[in-house]
């Protein structure tokens, strides 16, 4: 063979620097996430929630079952109690902190089970194409054809109570619009011109899918499955308030926001905190979406 | 040096490389629930060969089913009806199953962005090819990088950037590096260089014909600019509609374009001189739609020569000079056309 | 014959865009006349400038960001500092601009005879009805087959080069002084864009039009400009008549791309190219932008931005080897 | 505010719906307070007037009943004559007759399919009935049965008139007739039933001094305070115990008396059940810290030790006296084989709301809390007030239905006919008795007391019945709830009965 | 255009079809013999094999569906568990009180959202936009049960300007009488559609702003008014979209609201059936509303076709 370095001069002189420092596209995202303030601030409430939550066990002040009626519905900072007690003198930190695991846990469970359904489903049906999307798409729709809440209140209402029905219920209501995200995501990176070219190399379908459609679609798909689960912590901590999530004594948000609700009167700041616990994690989510989102646009 | 080997030449250099034959593309219309859309004719009965070592320019209008035929030709697309013969070996038959031909031949689109993986370092884009054909990755980045030297893009400076921190004319650059990947005999160029600045595109159009010699190569070359076509063909396919209108070697076709349409074509390049500007515009009117084409010849509704015949008749491809053929009843002998040549005596 | 009137006049004109990220220098120092019924060709590579110059004479850059200096007048007012009212009032009246994509200029939701009547409604206060049967007119001034029809006709619903002199009709309705065109032709085929190009020229001349027309193909603006002024990184590298321009250019940069244009009679021979890219327009250059690429560069040229000048009057180019250039011509 | 509406009384049920407005009314004796007694009339009525002590029964639509001399299982009613229905029709004894046959004759074209299994508890008992004439009816029972007018004050009486009008049971509820203080002037499905005072009562001092009564199902607790205190409503059932102290310091009137009532853990006694085991009934109920479940109640309830309150003249004396006694009741356990490592695990059904259900989730999980000290783990299966009656009704283990070993919620003791119904083998027969608690020496004490007319001997058998119920543990004892409610202070002159029914013919709604 | 609305009238159809299936199919999802998720559990026997054979329980799936297709084309949902009514009638006064509710909130926060979305596309990456953008994003995160709770205490019990519950006496009318009981839970189910309506007007306004055609009507010199006419009509689609979806949402998603606001709705009443594992309630409410929005869907692309000729493709 003959060595491939002979080139025509004019156009080493091309190599000059290109337009862009050397980046990756994630390091490029990273980047973009740190110097976007809200981005980082909410990323860090939710991962302080989070650790709070996974080590609830070994940091919460108190049990969160153990109540006490000599010290029930004590206020915002009442001895040892930074965020008082509940109606039956649990200490209201540590049942948040119980709670979120279980706010958190059937908040994020649906979505994360739908996105491995439903972005599957919907990068077969983007790149497979023809009748199988058909297929896929067709019963997609019919789901669409439910207003969400609806639709998880309905199913988790014939399926009756219980934390693994509100799960069940959540999840089949996220896959329909997590298929149709990700078939669009795929169907249009399937028609860009560089998945044309491996498959010209002759690539076997699983190959380009793996190294050409997934890193390029599981981005903007992961993305929307960030604001899903605003939407889910809303719609699960509603079941729970519904009675159709978790069982008491099981500390959950909505769960708590229901039962302390009596107390508003007398405790009012109290009977709101898992109400604000509830939406500061969901906007939380909210934005940390929106900031994602923004720093994985490639035209910023 | 290079671990994968050019496939031999079977049929030898008499052999054409390509045939095409009677190629059909109908796209069937989107939208009618009970699949009651029209379809698109974007390829309709193409006929053509490349031989060993030349270079095909095909120049057409916007639509006229350009990259539709380069992308049936590279079978990312199934034919609706034709057949290509590789080498004398029918494609996707025993003899020359799919993978294999695939190796041997290879494209080059035109948007220089869209045809590399974002999210890919260009090496591992450059090597990816390979590595589906056998080769492990400690062997295909070292021959990614000696492609890009080849394509004149420095490896230590350029082997781990991304599409996007690369200008116009370098992504052209990787795209046919990464073609070049599997050793391919043949190049398909969908215009490759209409995207690029003027000053991108002569070094782009300078480094393609530097890798032809080197290593060997067979170019289909796409455009619709006259002037590349002209610089860098051998021979010229004039597509009109889905059809081919006039087929020849570059200098017959530049010199005595046969087809009305070629003749405008020509004719409608600008001067390069303002003492000789041009004053009528060749033809009036755009491309019509290929959904409904018209009949016969697909030109006549735009051809100041149009008669009768050539609504009611398609023409022919008829040989018209030396190796040069063109689809126009004025050029067929005892077509009906009051131009055509008489019987011969 | 009447003393012909300056439609734009620009002195050391700079438009930079500032953003939180980068102050991105588009424009660094463009000079130049336009009169009357005189067609300007402004010719560069992608990214040079060209259209922000011309929607910086429109007052078209993004309000909130962009930053004029320098003097830019239309009509004689001064477009810097004239206000959004007055600019609006200006445009499409004395001046009016038409765009590469005739598809994404157009709004498509609502008809092509609503789009033209609109404007004539605005600026000249007649009725709806009559801006209609102008808009007519127009429309056939353009060179619109059945042209009552394609009144009511959305923009999708028409090929590229109808929608282009669509574009154009709109462009022409009320008459203005000036027209601006940004690569008009560039997105059409061959041979629509020499139809485009002939009409362009014959309503310039009809309608005794100033225009300044924005391509990257020298061949293009063979065919229509009066004067070309080659544009590099935000500044006009060279200015003259147009036949001078492309016989001999005295800029390397301009010898360069004349060079790199293929055309007939170079078949088998090597085209030839400028190394290297143009510059980052983040940093303003301190000295010839084309230093870099330039094959003629000596170490004047690296220490301060060279002044145009010109070996005849009406031709100029902003390099120090100028005279060499016009001698060896 | 208008001054017609100043003469409505508008009531805030805890319902989730409007209870049935048929004469059978559903939702617990909730139901019967307020789609009962002031729409309908029984043969007896019980008397509001005396409010400290116990209500009784009172002449209703019979002036006067005994048993016969002659046969102790036939009971003789003397019918109310000129009566009239809300209808206008005028009432005799063969509409009451009528009524029976609603209820138990299953031929009759009018025989309540739906509902009158509802009923069997207090109807089950009349096994014949029967027109003596035009004044006297006559009921017959299987077995002497001394307490039967209490059972039959339930049957409501309404009018065939009406009845035959409509045509089936269904539509009757949406205009039904019957002879109570109030009529039934508009049923708004899902949100009111609105009654007017029925200028025609029999009883003239019990004729309405309000002109109207507004009655709304709003089962949130929350939204009946939010309702009372925004002047939407002037009256509230159980408002939440936590907020009573804010409702009274904005002016409200929360009042509160004893009734007889009791919230339990009704234990499954079947043969599948670990609460056979009498060690562990008697372990729940000396580990139940009731003495701190008053702070989450708020003054609005007391302990209870057995199904009578210590002070009835049912108590009796029993030898165990619940007190809270962790030790005693982790030591029983240990003798049942539970401990730390291996807890007893109950599934226990409870309500969400519901009549006499208090604050269910609170109590539920307050005693949840309290065994979890004597490693009993308690599981909830919550489930709306109706679904509960329904599975009351259904046998343990029977249908569809996942085991539990209690369900928990609050029953009223009004009269002795509760304790025949929850604690004898008879009563079980009818399928009244989920519990399913059958005891022989109970179900003997019991037979004679309701075989005695003597009331004071009946009463003191019943007593010594109680003490063996309270010494088998036959149920964990919770609370007695004090029956609160708040009232607006335009609402004078209410008197609270110690009564699950209440008067609401005297009150008046001031401007 | 006519052919092309024919067209999606018909492929609503086999939605609406595949919708009723879904539906019907919840009485079999429920744990246990469907029969005992339509009739009490404590229903005599021969009542039980009348009702089994009614809806032909006893047969396959495929006829029983049928079946009960045909009950339900007939206006027929069944009866109640609870109040042994048939579903039907209940179910349309509910939907009523629903529909006044949820198309007051939409409205509401249609109008809100609107005028938000413009004004921070407009004034983009200024403290207007970022503070229209805040709002957004807190009504589409607040649990808006939550919401309601504190919006009673404070403007019911404490401020006693708007009444706390209900829906107001009798029937339904447009008269401040009933109008006040509105104003609260609509209030609170507007948050969700104004944070949406917000985000999605910003986002699609100013990617019309951004549009090369914007370019040309501003170098036509055309008056703000005129480019607003343009904006809208290029938005109007897509906000139509977002709207018919809102609705829907708000139709079939106000059952907390209701619950906490006892408003008598579909809401309320599902919350109670739920509790009571009413199933023909649920099944019946369920369809009900999945066909609104199916409807809804239908109306909204007929509307958006009508507004944007590029969606009529030959
Ligand atoms: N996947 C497809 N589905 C439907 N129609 C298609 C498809 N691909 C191409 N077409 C249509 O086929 C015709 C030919 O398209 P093609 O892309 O081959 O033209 P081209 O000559 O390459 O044009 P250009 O110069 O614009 O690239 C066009 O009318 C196009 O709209
Ligand atoms: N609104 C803007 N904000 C920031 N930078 C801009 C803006 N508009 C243009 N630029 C930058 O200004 C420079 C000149 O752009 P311009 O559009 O004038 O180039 P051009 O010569 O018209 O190129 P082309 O031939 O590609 O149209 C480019 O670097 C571009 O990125
Ligand atoms: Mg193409
Ligand atoms: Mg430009």
């Amino acid at each position: 063979m003959s060595t491939a370095s002979t080139t025509s001069p004019d156009i080493s002189g091309a190599s000059a620097s290109g337009p862009k420092k050397q980046q990756g596209y994630w390091a490029g995202v990273g980047s973009r996430v740190r110097r976007d303030k809200i981005t980082l601030i909410c990323g860090g409430i939710l991962l302080v929630m989070f650790l709070l939550i996974v080590f609830a066990p070994w940091i919460a002040p108190y049990d969160p079952l153990q109540g006490s009626m000599a010290r029930r519905l004590k206020p915002v900072g009442w001895q040892g109690h930074l965020l008082g007690t509940d109606e039956l003198g649990r200490d209201m930190l540590t049942r948040l902190m119980y709670g979120g695991r279980y706010s958190w846990f059937v908040g994020i469970t649906p979505v994360t089970i739908a996105f491995a359904i439903g972005g599957s489903l919907g990068i077969l049906a983007g790149f497979v194409g023809g009748k199988v999307n058909m297929l896929i798409m067709r019963a997609t729709d019919v789901f669409y054809a439910f207003p969400s809440v609806l639709l998880a209140v309905a199913i988790s209402g014939a399926l009756g109570p219980g934390i693994f029905n509100a799960i069940l219920s959540m999840t089949l209501v996220f896959i329909p619009p997590l298929i149709r995200v990700s078939e669009s995501v795929t169907t249009s990176v399937r028609n860009l011109d560089y998945v044309e070219s491996a498959r010209a190399t002759g690539a076997s379908a699983f190959t380009i899918v793996r190294v050409h459609v997934l890193p390029n679609v599981m981005g903007p798909i992961f993305v929307y499955a960030t604001t899903l689960i605003s939407v889910s912590m809303i719609l699960a901590s509603g079941l729970s308030f519904l009675g159709l999530g978790v069982k008491p004594p099981t500390p959950e948000w909505g769960m708590m926001l229901n039962t302390l609700r009596t107390a508003i009167y007398s405790q009012p700041l109290l009977a709101t905190l898992p109400g604000i616990c509830i939406f500061v994690t969901s906007l939380c989510f909210n934005l940390l979406s929106d900031g994602l989102r923004g720093a994985m646009d490639v035209r910023n | 040096m290079l671990q994968l080997p050019t496939m031999p030449d079977r049929g030898g250099p008499a052999q054409p490389l390509l045939i095409v034959k009677d190629l059909k593309k109908h796209f069937p219309l989107k939208g009618g629930l009970f699949g009651a859309g029209g379809k698109v004719q974007a390829v309709d009965g193409i006929d053509f060969e490349i031989r060993k070592g030349e270079t095909l320019g095909i120049v057409g209008e916007s639509g006229c089913g350009k990259s539709t035929a380069s992308r049936l030709i590279m079978s990312l697309i199934e034919p609706t009806d034709g057949e290509i013969i590789f080498d004398g070996e029918k494609v996707g038959t025993s003899a020359l199953p799919l993978k294999e031909y695939r190796r041997q031949v290879q494209m080059v689109f035109q948007d220089s962005y869209a045809s590399l993986n974002p999210r890919l370092p260009i090496e591992e884009s450059i090597a990816f090819g390979p590595m589906v054909h056998g080769l492990n990755r400690s062997r295909a980045i070292p021959r990614a990088h000696d492609l890009l030297t080849a394509v004149g893009l420095a490896p230590a400076q350029f082997a781990h950037r991304y599409p996007h921190e690369l200008s116009g004319g370098q992504r052209q650059r990787v795209n046919i590096a990464r073609a070049l990947a599997l050793r391919p005999r043949m190049l398909i160029l969908d215009e490759p260089v209409s995207a690029l600045d003027k000053s991108v595109e002569a070094q782009v159009l300078n480094m393609l014909q530097d890798l032809k010699a080197q290593f060997e190569l067979t170019y289909l070359f796409i455009s619709h600019d006259l002037n590349v076509v002209q610089h860098v063909a051998d021979r010229v396919l004039v597509m009109y509609l889905g059809r081919v209108a006039e087929v020849g070697p570059v200098d017959s076709i530049f010199d005595a374009p046969r087809h009305p349409y070629t003749q405008a074509l020509l004719a409608s390049r600008p001067s390069m001189d303002p003492d000789q500007r041009r004053t009528e515009p060749p033809i009036t009117g755009d491309p019509p739609n290929p959904v409904n084409p018209p009949s016969g010849c697909r030109f006549r509704t735009r051809c100041k020569i149009a008669e009768d015949v050539c609504a009611s008749a398609t023409p022919p491809l008829a040989e018209v000079a030396p190796m040069h053929q063109a689809a126009c009843h004025a050029n067929v002998t005892a077509s009906g056309h009051s131009l055509a040549p008489r019987e011969a005596a | 014959m009447m003393t012909p009137q300056t439609l734009v006049r620009a002195r050391n004109l700079n438009v930079k865009f500032v953003s939180r990220d980068a102050t991105v220098h588009a424009v660094n120092g463009v000079d130049f006349d336009l009169a009357e019924r005189e067609v300007l060709c402004i010719l560069g590579e992608s990214g040079s400038g060209k259209s922000v110059t011309l929607r910086a004479i429109m007052g078209l850059n993004p309000r909130a960001k962009t930053v004029m200096s320098g003097e830019l007048k239309l009509c004689g007012e001064d477009v810097i500092a004239a206000s959004e009212a007055r600019m609006s009032a200006l445009r499409g009246r004395q001046a009016s601009m038409i765009f590469q994509e005739p598809m994404t200029a157009l709004d498509p939701v609502f008809t092509i005879g609503r789009q033209i009547a609109e404007t004539i409604v605005r600026h000249e206060g007649v009725s709806y009805k009559a801006a209609m049967a102008r808009a007519l007119e127009l429309l056939e001034l353009v060179q619109i087959p059945s042209a009552k029809r394609r009144l009511e006709a959305y923009p999708h619903e028409l090929s590229g080069g109808l929608r282009q002199r669509a574009m154009i009709a709109i462009a022409l309705s009320c008459r203005p002084k000036l027209l601006l065109a940004d690569e008009p032709t560039t997105a059409l085929d061959a041979t629509v864009q020499i139809q485009i190009l002939l009409l362009l020229r014959r309503l310039q001349q009809e309608l005794g039009m100033g225009v300044i027309f924005v391509t990257h193909d020298l061949g293009v603006a063979g065919e229509i400009a009066d004067r070309i002024a080659v544009m590099y990184a935000g500044r006009f590298v060279e200015e003259g008549p147009v036949r001078d321009v492309m016989r001999a250019p005295l800029h390397p940069y301009a010898q360069g791309l004349l060079g790199a244009t293929v055309h007939a009679g170079l078949r088998g021979k090597r085209l030839t190219t400028i190394p290297g890219a143009p510059p980052d327009l983040r940093d303003l250059p301190t000295r010839c932008a084309f230093a870099p690429r330039c094959p003629m560069v000596e170490n004047a040229c690296r220490s301060a931005v060279p002044e145009l000048r010109g070996p005849e009057p009406g031709r100029a180019a902003r390099c120090i080897h100028v005279a060499q250039a016009a001698q060896a011509a | 505010i208008s001054a017609a509406q100043a003469q409505t009384l508008r009531v805030a049920m805890t319902t989730s719906d409007l209870p049935l407005t048929g004469g059978i009314p559903d939702n617990g004796s909730e139901g019967g307070r307020f789609a009962g007694y002031p729409i309908f009339d029984g043969l007896a009525n019980w008397d509001f007037t005396k409010t400290d002590a116990a209500a009784d029964l009172t002449p209703g639509l019979a002036t006067e009943w005994k048993v016969d001399p002659n046969d102790k299982t036939i009971w003789i009613f003397t019918i109310r004559q000129g009566v009239k229905f809300h209808d206008g029709s005028t009432m005799t004894v063969d509409d009451i007759v009528w009524n029976f046959d609603r209820h138990l004759k299953e031929s009759a074209p009018h025989f309540d399919t739906a509902q009158a299994r509802s009923y069997r508890t207090y109807t089950g008992q009349v096994v014949k009935y029967w027109k003596i004439d035009d004044t006297h009816l006559a009921l017959q029972t299987a077995q002497p049965f001394s307490v039967l007018p209490y059972l039959i004050s339930r049957v409501f009486i309404v009018s065939p008139t009406q009845y035959k009008k409509i045509g089936n049971w269904l539509d009757f509820q949406m205009q039904p007739s019957g002879n109570g203080p109030f009529k039934v002037e508009k049923i708004n499905p899902r949100v009111s039933i609105d009654l007017a005072r029925n200028e025609e009562y029999w009883d003239k001092g019990r004729i309405p001094k309000v002109k109207k009564m507004i009655l709304m199902p709003i089962p949130d607790a929350n939204t009946r305070v939010a309702a009372l205190r925004s002047g939407q409503v002037d009256w509230i059932e159980y408002p939440a115990p936590d907020s009573n102290a804010s409702l009274k310091a904005a002016g409200f009137n929360v009042v509160v008396k004893p009734y007889p009532h009791v919230w339990v853990w009704q234990y499954n006694h079947t043969s599948d059940s670990v609460l056979q085991d009498k060690r562990l009934r008697l372990a729940l109920n000396y580990g139940l810290d009731r003495d701190s479940m008053m702070e989450l109640l708020a003054g609005t309830a007391k302990p209870s030790i057995g199904f009578y309150e210590k002070e009835s003249k049912f108590f009796g004396a029993p030898k165990e006296m619940f007190k809270y006694d962790p030790e005693k009741a982790k030591a029983l356990l240990k003798e049942a084989g539970y401990g730390p490592g291996k807890p007893l695990k109950l599934n226990v059904q409870l309500p969400t709301a519901g009549s006499g259900n208090m604050v269910p989730l609170q109590i539920g999980e307050f005693v949840q809390q309290s065994l979890r000290e004597i490693n009993v783990e308690v599981t909830h299966e919550v489930v709306d007030w109706g679904t509960m009656l329904t599975s009351l009704r259904q046998m343990p283990g029977k249908g569809a239905e996942p085991r539990r070993d209690a369900i928990a919620h609050g029953l009223p003791l009004g009269d002795v006919t509760n304790f025949y119904s929850q604690f004898t083998g008879m009563a079980n027969k009818l399928g009244s008795n989920w519990s399913t608690f059958i005891h022989p020496k109970v179900d003997e004490l019991a037979n004679k007391a309701f075989q005695t007319f003597d009331a004071a001997e009946r009463d003191k058998l019943i007593a010594e019945a109680h003490s063996v119920v309270v010494d088998e543990a036959a149920w964990l004892f919770v609370v007695h709830d004090l029956n609160p409610r708040a009232l607006s202070p335009k609402v004078v002159g209410f008197n609270q009965a110690q009564s699950w029914y209440q008067d609401f013919t005297q009150l008046t709604v001031k401007d | 255009m006519l052919k092309y609305i024919l067209r999606r009238i018909a492929y609503a159809i086999p939605i609406a079809l595949s919708v009723s299936v879904v539906c019907f199919m919840l009485v079999h999802i429920a744990p246990g013999d469907p029969i005992d998720a339509i009739v009490p559990p404590d229903t005599p026997k021969d009542v039980v094999e009348q009702v089994r054979k009614d809806y032909g329980l006893d047969k396959p799936l495929p006829i029983q569906y049928a079946v009960w297709l045909g009950h339900v084309l007939q206006g027929d949902l069944g009866r109640s568990i609870a109040t042994r009514r048939p579903v039907a009638g209940d179910l349309i006064l509910a939907a009523r009180k629903t529909f006044v509710l949820a198309l007051t909130a939409a409205m509401f926060g249609f109008a809100i959202g609107i005028f938000l979305g413009s004004l921070a596309a407009f004034f983009k990456g200024t403290w207007i936009d970022r503070l229209a953008v805040s709002f957004a994003v807190g009504g589409v995160s607040v649990p808006h049960y939550w919401l309601g709770m504190v919006m009673v205490i404070f403007f019911s019990v404490l401020m006693n300007v708007f009444p706390a519950m209900g829906a107001g006496p009798g029937d339904w009318q447009w008269d401040w009488q009933h109008i006040q009981y509105l104003i609260l839970p609509a209030l609170t189910l507007s948050c969700t559609p104004i944070g949406l309506l917000t985000r999605t007007v910003r986002g699609i306004v100013s990617e019309i702003l951004n549009q090369d055609f914007v370019t040309t009507l501003r170098g036509k010199g055309l008056r703000n008014r005129t480019m607003m006419l343009h904006v809208v009509k290029n938005a109007a689609p897509t906000i139509l979209a977002v709207m018919g979806l809102q609705l829907g949402y708000l139709m079939g998603g106000s059952i907390l609201v209701e619950t906490i606001f006892s408003w008598p709705g579909t809401g309320s009443m599902l919350n109670a059936a739920i509790f009571r594992r009413d199933i023909p309630v649920i099944q019946g409410a369920t369809l009900v509303l999945a066909m609104f929005f199916v409807m809804l869907n239908l109306i909204v692309d007929i509307m958006q076709t009508m507004i944007d000729p590029r969606i009529v493709r030959k």
